[in-house]
């Protein structure tokens, strides 16, 4: 057990797996000698050499095709987004090739898409951006975000080793402002199984990513309000736990919804329909959502903070749904 | 707008094969072999035109006729472990590499053939076990120009003597992936190979509106690799400029791009009427086929007895038929298959057991805050 | 009075905006002397001439930018998509030089991106798709999805008329397949407002684009079932006609939603909670989705008809509702 | 795998500006507008980097310290109703142009300043209106140079005499938005001058790791647009290139792509510590820091007056000293405008009539069919 930080989980998963295995490599800008944007390959040049750490002209469509090649002769690449909002030089690639070479031809592509996602440091309209939608829509690919450092490991190494492309969502305000407890050794955190970060009976509060913050914080008051508040951590998108969602808003019957990207056509539409169709019997009151506004991230802290999802936001919907 | 294009200006290509049969190291079963490949992509081809006008068929048609020299003629050079991605007019470069034509028919007919199980067009196939051929993108144009660099770059991070090679078509040199893709390739030296087909039109797109270059050659300097530009209805000139291009990407000096003056001589697909297409360009090039001039070429230089060539397109013309009924006979894939191998197998998938204990608490949650980002205590955030 | 086809009424708005008003260009690939792919802009080079009818290289993100631009100096561009799927290439300036200008500077872009939508004629993986939930999901982007032959018209006259910009998605499979009188002289058919395709009290199902039809047929069915059925055609997802939708629901008290579009993440999400929030009162049974399977479009005929939303799924679902 | 930057081998640019002040037909009152908006961002900028360590504004923070003489060389030749856009580092290009620095630095504290009302950060600003600089999505490298296209093609189309002038770094002429955008200005032969500022960076990564090119002009060919390459540190060697550039697009010859050797004084970004930066590599560009040049050649040269320039930089710092104390007694744009100007009211936005009648039946619905393909009646599908 060591106590570190949600970025280096991330690193030390990348390192080990590049140990463990040599048909592992990552390709990314700056990756190298700077050791990525956010430091997460630093020193990873010196220990796997050039070779496996390869630094990219700015071309991010060139550059994911080009590891998307390579994962379908054996090789595992990791490929890391300097931001994920860049993602978007490079979605043909990924929901054209990545996504659909296995349906179409039956030939693996084990690649994992990685970088960091979400607002809350005044990073402004181009680097706050939470994309995860369009991936879960797009059928072939697996999308994974974890909300805490021993996830983002576990689930990094998953992620390598799945045979599927796979999107990797890290929160970039969590990097250095999360830490906790992680095992030295190896660990697997399977893809698809959901976390439960309360437990409770009045209330599930459903989330992923770095809004799971928001929602045991809030869990927090209203415990101290006398509800009982369960927050369901989903981990991945796809695949999807619909049974422990469903499970826990059975046994609550009120379901908020939560999340970081904003709300119109976001993931939690696709959680909020799940439920009303097969826990519509459990409900005692409507299924709400809090997620950021539907505007561009703004780079006003002020403004900021209006945009995005927050304790009091949560606190006054769940508030409506535990008095419903 | 954009200059209208000039009075065409023809090049001053032969209608006659120039190589000397004598210089040429080739057995006669060599040579049958490309002639074989070459003939049975045509008569394929002008079956499928058929069954597209008759409704036989499914989908649109896109045909190939007219680059049979530039396909065969660089599949010829392509050495074990070499890899290829082929677009939609190279046929007859599956056939020289051992596709069998009714495993072809069967998936324009929509049938249960492998590997894509009905997926997929007909018009597209990847199978690198068997022929080599890599998967890709098959849709938007150039997607497997970084492909390729991604499969070039394997080889050389496996320290493999290989190279791969990369049909494309003159308008799909114009996507930021045509550039992002040899850029990459070029910066780390890969063995690259590029085989650009202009064929004088993208859809009904002329060169001279697609690109403010006279040949796609001269796009080289912008990524500092070798280039050609030769006559792709010329089998053996097409084979000369294509081993120069590989020899150099084998030799670990980067990628080559090397570009063949070919002609489409069907539409876009077949139900495109071809009205842009101006006569004089039309007869300049048809008079320049490239299976009847190779065909010539055997039996007037190369001696070949014409009997023995006669059989050739008879067994094509039987394949295509046999194709036709295997494919017809073939099973359509079941509809309950739909939703099928769209996710590998991974060594951890989700199983039972793992569902027992999911209740993991955060202690210390991390809320953002107006001051989170002046907040340098642990380094600088980005 | 015209007896017009979809793609017939598509060519018509476009040549009167363009000889209404001398801002107005088109630029996409092969639309001038070709007449484009599907030949809706047969004619407008030899009557609008080379300045504004702009043949381009294949280059989607490169002529969309240039379009963006253009359009934030007063012209007022329709980009052709050859099929909508290439807007993948193109995602980078929709999503975050299109969708974003106008809130970041107060610049407005007049832009229309349109393009041939949807599967159901055998054109594969690449020629089938159906983006919208992408666009949906970005604030600053309009998103039409006409299902008439009148709505063709009015919907596109309004989108170029907009001061927005607008992604206008056409269903390939109408162009030539649907065809009904359609008003000669110009009209506007406001964008936001949903239209009843059919009016009854057992059951509302929401729809648009293609699948609408689907929704009428399976109504007709149901009718002859004696159950009476209300057909929502939102013709815009942003914006999103929301009263219309809920004042449906509130009405029959039971709902079903279709898209051709993949089901997980689609925008059928939206519509599903969106009902569960604020129609939840007035819910006697499940909120039930119809929509392709997530998988990528399937080339053979069998497969993309079990791939995609049928009448027969949709009587399915709807029977299970109604008998709730 | 990439080849590791070779042993620097540095230019031999002088370290003086080379032009002869009696050849020149500037005013003293030009020159010194020049200086003054050269030496304004250079004060600007160092307070930002203070401000930024003391935590005072929000954010990252990227300076263009060095591109002094670009950008400000560049700006001097824009003509009434030319438009340009700027990336990170011409903050004294808007400086030449009349923007006021109090509203940059109130943008910059995230104050409620238009045009942005603090939605975007100091470092981005479009104002055509006011000082010609256009509106591009600042995200994504090289996004600029299709939105340039676009603005040269508005010139093009309103045959105004115009060109758009777009800056752009080494890194930036890696994505494929770079090519597409050159080669469909380049086809329209539209008024488009690309100033590329070769800074030895693109974050870390050096240009040789980011092209397979000596330099960014030689990709010029695969344009067939007009190129050149010079000294960036020079004003008015930098002035005489870029107006070569100007006047060959804005005669109507096509694009024009000039490229300028300078150097990032700072980090990319002030949390970026430089460690890959090489100490002579620094050295031997700080000897030929910009200003100091300018300076150096005003007073020794062009025998301006020492104490007019001593006064243009003390009222530098009092502009930064006074735009620092406006930015602080802005407020904050109020929190419920977020959701404010995110769509343009238009002519036909929903009235409540338009939902007086919303009942539109369809009378005969088209399903698609296993067949639908397949019927060709109306003519060919696609
Ligand atoms: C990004 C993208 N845009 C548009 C298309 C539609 N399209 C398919 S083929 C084609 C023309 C291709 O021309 P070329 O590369 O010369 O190949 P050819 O058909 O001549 O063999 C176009 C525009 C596409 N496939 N991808
Ligand atoms: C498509 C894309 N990928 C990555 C980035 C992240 N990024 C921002 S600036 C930059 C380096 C730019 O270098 P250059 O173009 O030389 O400009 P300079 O910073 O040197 O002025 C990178 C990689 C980006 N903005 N866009
Ligand atoms: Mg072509
Ligand atoms: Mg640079």
């Amino acid at each position: 057990m060591a106590n570190i930080t949600y970025l280096q989980a991330i690193s030390s998963a990348l390192r080990e797996e590049m140990r463990r295995d040599p048909d592992v490599f990552i390709i990314g800008e700056d990756i190298g000698m700077f050791g990525g944007a956010f430091k997460i390959t630093q020193g990873f040049l010196e220990e796997f050499g050039p070779e496996r750490v390869i630094d990219t002209p700015i071309s991010e469509s060139g550059f994911v095709g080009a590891a998307c090649a390579a994962a379908t002769v054996g090789f595992r690449p990791v490929v890391e987004f300097q931001f994920i909002d860049f993602i978007a030089c490079a979605l043909d690639q990924i929901v054209n090739y990545a996504a659909k070479c296995y349906y179409r031809w039956g030939i693996q592509m084990p690649v994992v898409f990685r970088g960091p996602t979400g607002g809350g440091i005044h990073a402004g309209p181009y680097h706050s951006q939470n994309p995860e939608a369009w991936f879960a829509h797009t059928p072939g690919l697996k999308v994974v975000l974890p909300s805490t450092a021993k996830d983002a490991k576990g689930l990094l190494i998953a992620s390598i080793r799945d045979n599927n492309p796979v999107i990797y969502l890290e929160n970039k305000f969590l990097y250095r402002h999360y830490r906790e407890e992680v095992p030295d050794e190896e660990f697997i955190t399977p893809i698809g199984v959901a976390a439960l970060r309360t437990i409770g009976s009045d209330l599930s509060i459903i989330s992923y990513g770095g809004a799971v913050h928001l929602c045991v914080e809030a869990a927090r008051v209203l415990e101290r309000e006398g509800a009982s508040v369960e927050v369901v951590d989903l981990r991945s998108l796809a695949p999807l736990d619909k049974e422990a969602l469903l499970e826990s808003v059975k046994k609550t019957s009120r379901a908020l919804i939560v999340h970081e990207a904003n709300l119109t056509a976001g993931f939690g539409a696709e959680i909020a329909a799940l439920i009303a169709e097969e826990a519509f019997e459990y409900l005692d009151a409507p299924v709400m959502r809090v997620a950021a506004l539907d505007v561009p991230v703004p780079f006003s802290p002020p403004l900021e903070m209006a945009m995005l999802p927050s304790v009091d936001k949560i606190l006054a919907a769940a508030r409506k749904l535990l008095a419903y | 707008m954009a200059q209208t294009s000039p009075h065409i200006t023809l090049p001053d290509y032969p209608n006659e094969i120039q190589a000397d049969p004598r210089a040429l190291h080739y057995t006669e079963e060599e040579l049958l072999k490309m002639y074989s490949a070459m003939r049975l992509a045509r008569v394929f081809e002008e079956k499928l035109a058929a069954l597209y006008r008759q409704g036989k068929i499914f989908g649109a048609v896109y045909l190939g006729m007219g680059h049979e020299a530039t396909s065969v003629g660089c599949a010829s050079l392509l050495q074990k472990g070499d890899l290829f991605s082929t677009v939609a007019r190279n046929l007859s470069a599956w056939f020289y590499r051992g596709v069998k034509p009714e495993h072809v028919m069967a998936r324009w007919f929509g049938k249960n053939q492998e590997p894509s199980r009905g997926r997929e067009l007909g018009l597209f196939l990847a199978d690198m076990e068997n022929y080599g051929i890599a998967p890709y993108h098959n849709g938007s144009m150039a997607s497997w120009i970084p492909a390729g660099a991604g499969y070039a770059l394997a080889f050389k991070l496996r320290k493999q003597p290989n190279i791969f090679l990369a049909f494309t078509g003159d308008g799909a040199t114009s996507p930021g992936d045509f550039y992002e893709g040899l850029n990459f390739a070029s910066i780390h030296k890969l063995p690259l190979v590029v085989i650009c087909e202009v064929n004088q039109f993208a859809y009904s797109t002329p060169p001279e509106k697609q690109m403010p270059v006279r040949n796609v050659a001269d796009r080289a300097p912008a990524f500092n690799i070798y280039a050609e530009t030769a006559f792709g209805n010329d089998l053996f000139t097409v084979i000369e400029a294509a081993r120069r291009g590989i020899e150099h990407a084998r030799g670990g000096n980067g990628p080559a791009l090397i570009e063949f003056k070919t002609f489409r001589q069907r539409g876009h697909g077949e139900h495109d009427d071809c009205s842009y297409v101006p006569a004089e360009l039309r007869k300049f090039w048809e008079e320049r086929d490239p299976i009847a001039m190779y065909r010539r070429w055997l039996v007037e230089r190369a001696k070949v007895n014409r009997g023995m060539l006669a059989r050739i397109d008879e067994v094509a013309a039987r394949q295509v038929e046999a194709a036709v009924e295997y494919a017809q006979s073939l099973p359509y894939p079941k509809p309950e298959s739909v939703t099928e191998r769209l996710f590998a197998a991974s060594p951890h998938d989700t199983k039972p057991e793992d569902r027992t204990n999911i209740y993991e608490p955060i202690e210390h949650p991390a809320i953002p805050s107006l001051m989170a980002a002046q907040d340098r205590s642990s380094g600088e955030h980005f």
